[in-house]
């Protein structure tokens, strides 16, 4: 039984980041010991992830991408079901079919996870539709990246749920990096939350490593879209701490770059806000990341005692 | 029962589906407005125009047929589809597997092919191998009247994508129909429309049509040709064609899609593995030639697999 | 022996549009006494085409689509072979492999014709790229629909061309209908200029039944382009006077909208604007269109005498 | 002659031939990050990092090829193609005919596919087949470093598309490379890889690593395969196979990609066609199953087709 989090405290949201923290920093140490599946770390978007998630309610679905462990993990998704999919494992959410890039848990309401950059905008629009001629309560958060924002779909999608006004929260976690390509490198301008003009759609950029910021930004966002019906566009300015994947040593990145933006990391954010405005001590907040690595460590243990499916899944679940 | 045309047949499914379940609806560009009566019928909700993009088009569907509704999308033109691959292919031919069963998609792609009116190769060409080759899809392509009708019925019931590829030269053949739920043809079963002794024609859609008028040719020079028309092109209904070429020993495949690794190819590799010791002669493929559709009508028809080069091929196996 | 025209002047401007109207007027008789392909008319669109190719020079290459009459006849294409390709004979411009939709002349510098909606758009980028590494003079003008800017491929053309920056003119030819589907259906603003913004590229709307305020507006983008090597945006708001196509009875159109649009056509501006302002009179002002229709007269005469394709050309032209 | 790894091949091949030609450029998705030494050795024009938009991507260098470049690029993951098959198969595979001949297309289409790192479907399917059924296509797909650097350099040089399947999981695999024009190898001829007398496989890519090991497994048995490597897949080498089964009597062809009018059909169909009299057991094919490809390592050791299978086969046609 899955169970969704809506839980919007500073400290909810917090713990949140320190289990996708503990859970991205266990894999990537998995990986570098060797022997364990690359993945797409989230590190460093912990902030955009719950700030957007934690603003929805249970009935609101959301469709994410290859780096999604913060969603999940924001949304309720078990760690120890997740690294179960990393590793390939009957236990896993999709019983090892999808592995790391595309999980997804329709009990959480995450949807049809898609690794084709874009492919969460091209389904997007196809859910909202259901939700509003079903008459279904709720909305839909679409999570995509700088570089979805380049491909066509981007256009295509926008446009249709203008047109057709249906009730999305594109949610565009502008990570400065595209794989191996600056954001830079493929637009002439800073921000994409201007593009929504365009499309006669509501937008605006937040602090994407501010998990308040966030939270009060998409919750203002998802309220509008409850009252209009119509699409936002929320543009979360943020940063990708580690390689595009485990193997990424991230020669190419510009060291004052990464600097710059590891001074703004959301957890040590949180946490000075935790201190500062809510009274948290030194022992508490380090008590707190120990508990969340040690929930990664279960989950990990979880995973690693769950049996691998069966080969003659090979050939199941093709047709309905 | 009512004799109708195709065209017509592909409208009254459509009709008694969207009757039969609320959550059907159809979109595409211009389907609201070339289709009003569907618009005065059931809603605007129902059935939509769209703006120009074939990717979200067909991407919506996915999204909407993994939550709830049963959308049938209107592509028009079969190369249109190029557009819309990720969304079919990607997407809704294997995000159940992927998903661990998560999901279900049922849908409909409709999508036009078919030479034969000279608007050249951006138009006309015959991509079905395409989504045979791709897991996770059907794919039916009818070549009469209550196929057209009773395969879209059973189509828009099935929790699978189906691709649903009208070869729009048949619009105005006509046949009797069948009403309602009588009207349903199961998918993934061939038909033999016509028993013969002497050699196996296996096709479908406009190939169908060649075929017919061959095995006349044929059987006024004592060939009877059986003739198998395979309608639903994934899941292939193997044992049908297999059990006819274990009867006639030859078999001639004929399809107006290209060559190489179309459903030809299929056809006949799969009666050179599971019927071999039945076949007394080569398998022999009548198709288009591996080239682009000519637009000029004379190329055109040069370009179509007709009836006389059927014939000729026959006779080369049995003489 | 093609011949490159690049008259400028109202009269040789309005002879082109005079040639374009006989040409689609004679095809759409053609099409309704039975036993003639169909076509795609631009009649409505003339002042549009001759405006923006007449702004080009000769180095200048251009791109269209199924509705390109207007651009070939304006840059000097001989309606006889236009004819004899609709035939498809071999005497066409294409040798009859094309037919109407994909008419392409590269003498003419009338280059790679598509008839996939957006299909100029993803080939225009290329050849701009062309031109700018092989250092080659000349820009790229690529003619497209209201339509076709809804496709994907829109925004990742013009994005390209801006951050490569690709000496492309955009002209988007607003006619308000995408085939059966009226451009209001299918995008929130009435214009798409506004979208060139977001790209970073300049843009313009003008008055696309005026040929001699569509050659001012493309004279100056075209200058812009040479000096600053960047893409442009020019929109021409038009409108398609006939059907989509041959067999189009325009039943949804609203006899309104066509009839206001009627009052703004762009050959009786022009014939206005040349008896007003140059002083011609009724009788050389009909001479005119009287040449046009017997120029037209004797393009089908010469298709009509050609011949069709040899069968074994079936299979020419294929590879390289 | 250097011993180099399929990797070092191709980047060989990339560098020779943007020395031969001035007019060869690359550009994809981080092309210019992740090799940093073509931007060193060519420059920044010619060596491009591209906007996330595969789409324009290939649009572009059909465009470009058209008028006088000769590009190359990197579309990464075979999957990804779905989004560029307007380009390719609607402009690039069909302009040169539709204009007459008017335009050529020199241009290169680089892919990965290759199951066996655990990815999952989306960045792992095997479409050769696509391109092999759409006209004016050339396709590439080898096996071996000095077949993915001399099949690379003429695929650079060839005046039409050209799509190069490379498979990753054979990066690391290594053999004799020559250097320079010596190191070309023609574009359309299959090579008999070894030699044999009791059955022919027929395979390309990673299918003919399983074949080599199961002609070895068979050796032992002193069961002696042919092994024939495609190489091209189109053009196709009709006669190298014919020959091979003229001589063998039995044929199996060994793929990765799915069995449903994959490249193993149209090898079946062809010798079912032209060698048929030669046959004297059916043909087997031997494929991943029609499934997409499974990300965990226990489903994906399953899918891919293996040499025990391949032996299985060839044993079940000689019992
Ligand atoms: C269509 C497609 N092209 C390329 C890739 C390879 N790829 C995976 S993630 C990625 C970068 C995506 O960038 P962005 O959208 O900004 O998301 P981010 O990874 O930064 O979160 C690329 C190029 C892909 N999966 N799909
Ligand atoms: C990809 C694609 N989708 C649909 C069509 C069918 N079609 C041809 S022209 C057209 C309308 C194009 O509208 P627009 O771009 O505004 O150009 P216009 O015809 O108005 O000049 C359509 C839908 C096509 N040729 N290609
Ligand atoms: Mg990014
Ligand atoms: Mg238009």
């Amino acid at each position: 039984m899955e169970t969704i989090l809506t839980e919007r405290s500073p400290l909810g949201m917090h713990e949140s980041m320190l289990l996708t923290r503990a859970y991205e920093e266990k894999l990537a140490a998995l990986f570098a010991a060797g022997n364990f599946p690359m993945t797409c770390s989230s590190q460093g978007q912990e902030a955009s992830a719950v700030g957007v998630v934690r603003a929805l309610g249970p009935d609101d679905q959301i469709l994410t991408n290859h780096r999604s462990a913060g969603h999940l993990i924001a949304r309720g998704a078990d760690p120890g079901r997740m690294i179960a999919e990393v590793m390939g494992k009957a236990t896993g959410y999709c019983g090892g079919k999808s592995g790391t890039l595309h999980i997804s848990v329709k009990e959480l309401g995450v949807m049809l996870t898609s690794t084709i950059v874009g492919g969460e905008l091209s389904l997007a629009t196809g859910v909202a539709l259901s939700k509003k001629m079903l008459k279904q309560p709720g909305i839909v958060a679409c999570f995509f990246g700088d570089g979805a924002a380049c491909e066509g779909i981007f256009h295509e999608s926008l446009n249709l749920a203008s047109v057709w006004n249906l009730p999305i929260l594109y949610v565009c976690e502008n990570n400065q990096w595209q794989a191996f390509v600056h954001r830079r490198e493929t637009m002439v301008a800073d921000h994409l939350s201007p593009r929504a003009a365009s499309y006669g759609i509501a937008s605006t950029t937040v602090d994407g490593n501010d998990a308040n910021a966030v939270l009060k930004s998409a919750l203002a966002a998802v309220e509008q879209i409850r009252q209009t019906g119509q699409p936002y566009l929320l543009e979360t300015y943020t940063y990708r701490q580690k390689g595009h994947i485990s193997f990424d040593d991230q020669a190419h990145v510009d060291p004052s770059e990464l600097a710059h933006w590891l001074t703004l990391d959301p957890i040590t954010r949180m946490e000075r806000h935790l201190r500062e405005i809510a009274g948290f001590t030194t022992g508490e907040l380090a008590a707190l990341r120990t508990k969340a690595q040690e929930r990664i460590d279960a989950a990990l243990e979880f995973a690693r005692q769950s049996p691998y499916p069966d080969p003659s899944a090979l050939t199941t679940d093709v047709y309905a | 029962m009512p004799h109708i045309t195709v065209e017509q047949a592909i409208g009254q499914a459509l009709i008694e589906e969207m009757q039969h379940d609320p959550r059907v609806l159809i979109f595409g560009e211009g389907v609201a407005t070339t289709q009003p009566h569907l618009v005065q019928q059931f809603g605007a909700e129902r059935v939509r125009n769209t703006p120009l993009a074939e990717a979200i088009i067909a991407g919506t569907a996915v999204g909407a047929a993994a939550t709830g509704l049963r959308p049938v999308i209107d592509m028009l033109f079969a190369p249109f589809l190029a557009y819309a691959m990720d969304a079919i292919v990607n997407s809704a031919g294997k995000l159940r597997y992927m998903s661990g069963g998560q999901f279900a998609f049922p849908l409909v792609v409709l999508a036009k092919t078919g030479a034969g009116w000279g608007v050249g190769a951006q138009h006309t060409h015959n991509l079905e191998a395409w989504f045979v080759h791709s897991p996770g899809l059907k794919v039916v392509m009818p070549s009469t009247a209550a196929d057209f009708k009773g395969l879209l019925k059973s189509a828009i019931r099935d929790d699978n994508p189906v691709l649903f590829f009208n070869d729009m030269t048949l619009g105005h053949h006509a046949g009797e129909v069948e009403e309602g739920e009588a009207a349903l043809v199961p998918l993934g079963k061939a038909v033999v429309a016509r028993p013969g002794r002497d050699v196996t024609l296996v096709s479908y859609a406009k190939g169908m049509h060649a075929c017919w008028q061959a095995a006349e040719m044929l059987a006024a020079q004592h060939i009877e040709a059986e003739l198998i028309d395979l309608r639903t092109l994934k899941p292939l209904d193997e044992e049908t064609v297999l059990a006819s070429v274990r009867k006639t020993g030859r078999l001639v495949v004929v399809h107006e899609a290209g060559p190489l690794c179309g459903v030809g190819s299929e056809i006949a590799a799969l009666v050179a593995e599971k019927a071999f010791s039945a076949l007394k002669t080569p398998i022999r493929r009548v198709t288009s030639p591996d080239v682009p559709t000519p637009s000029s009508h004379a190329l055109e028809q040069a370009f179509l697999p007709q009836a006389p080069t059927v014939v000729a091929t026959v006779r080369s196996l049995l003489d």
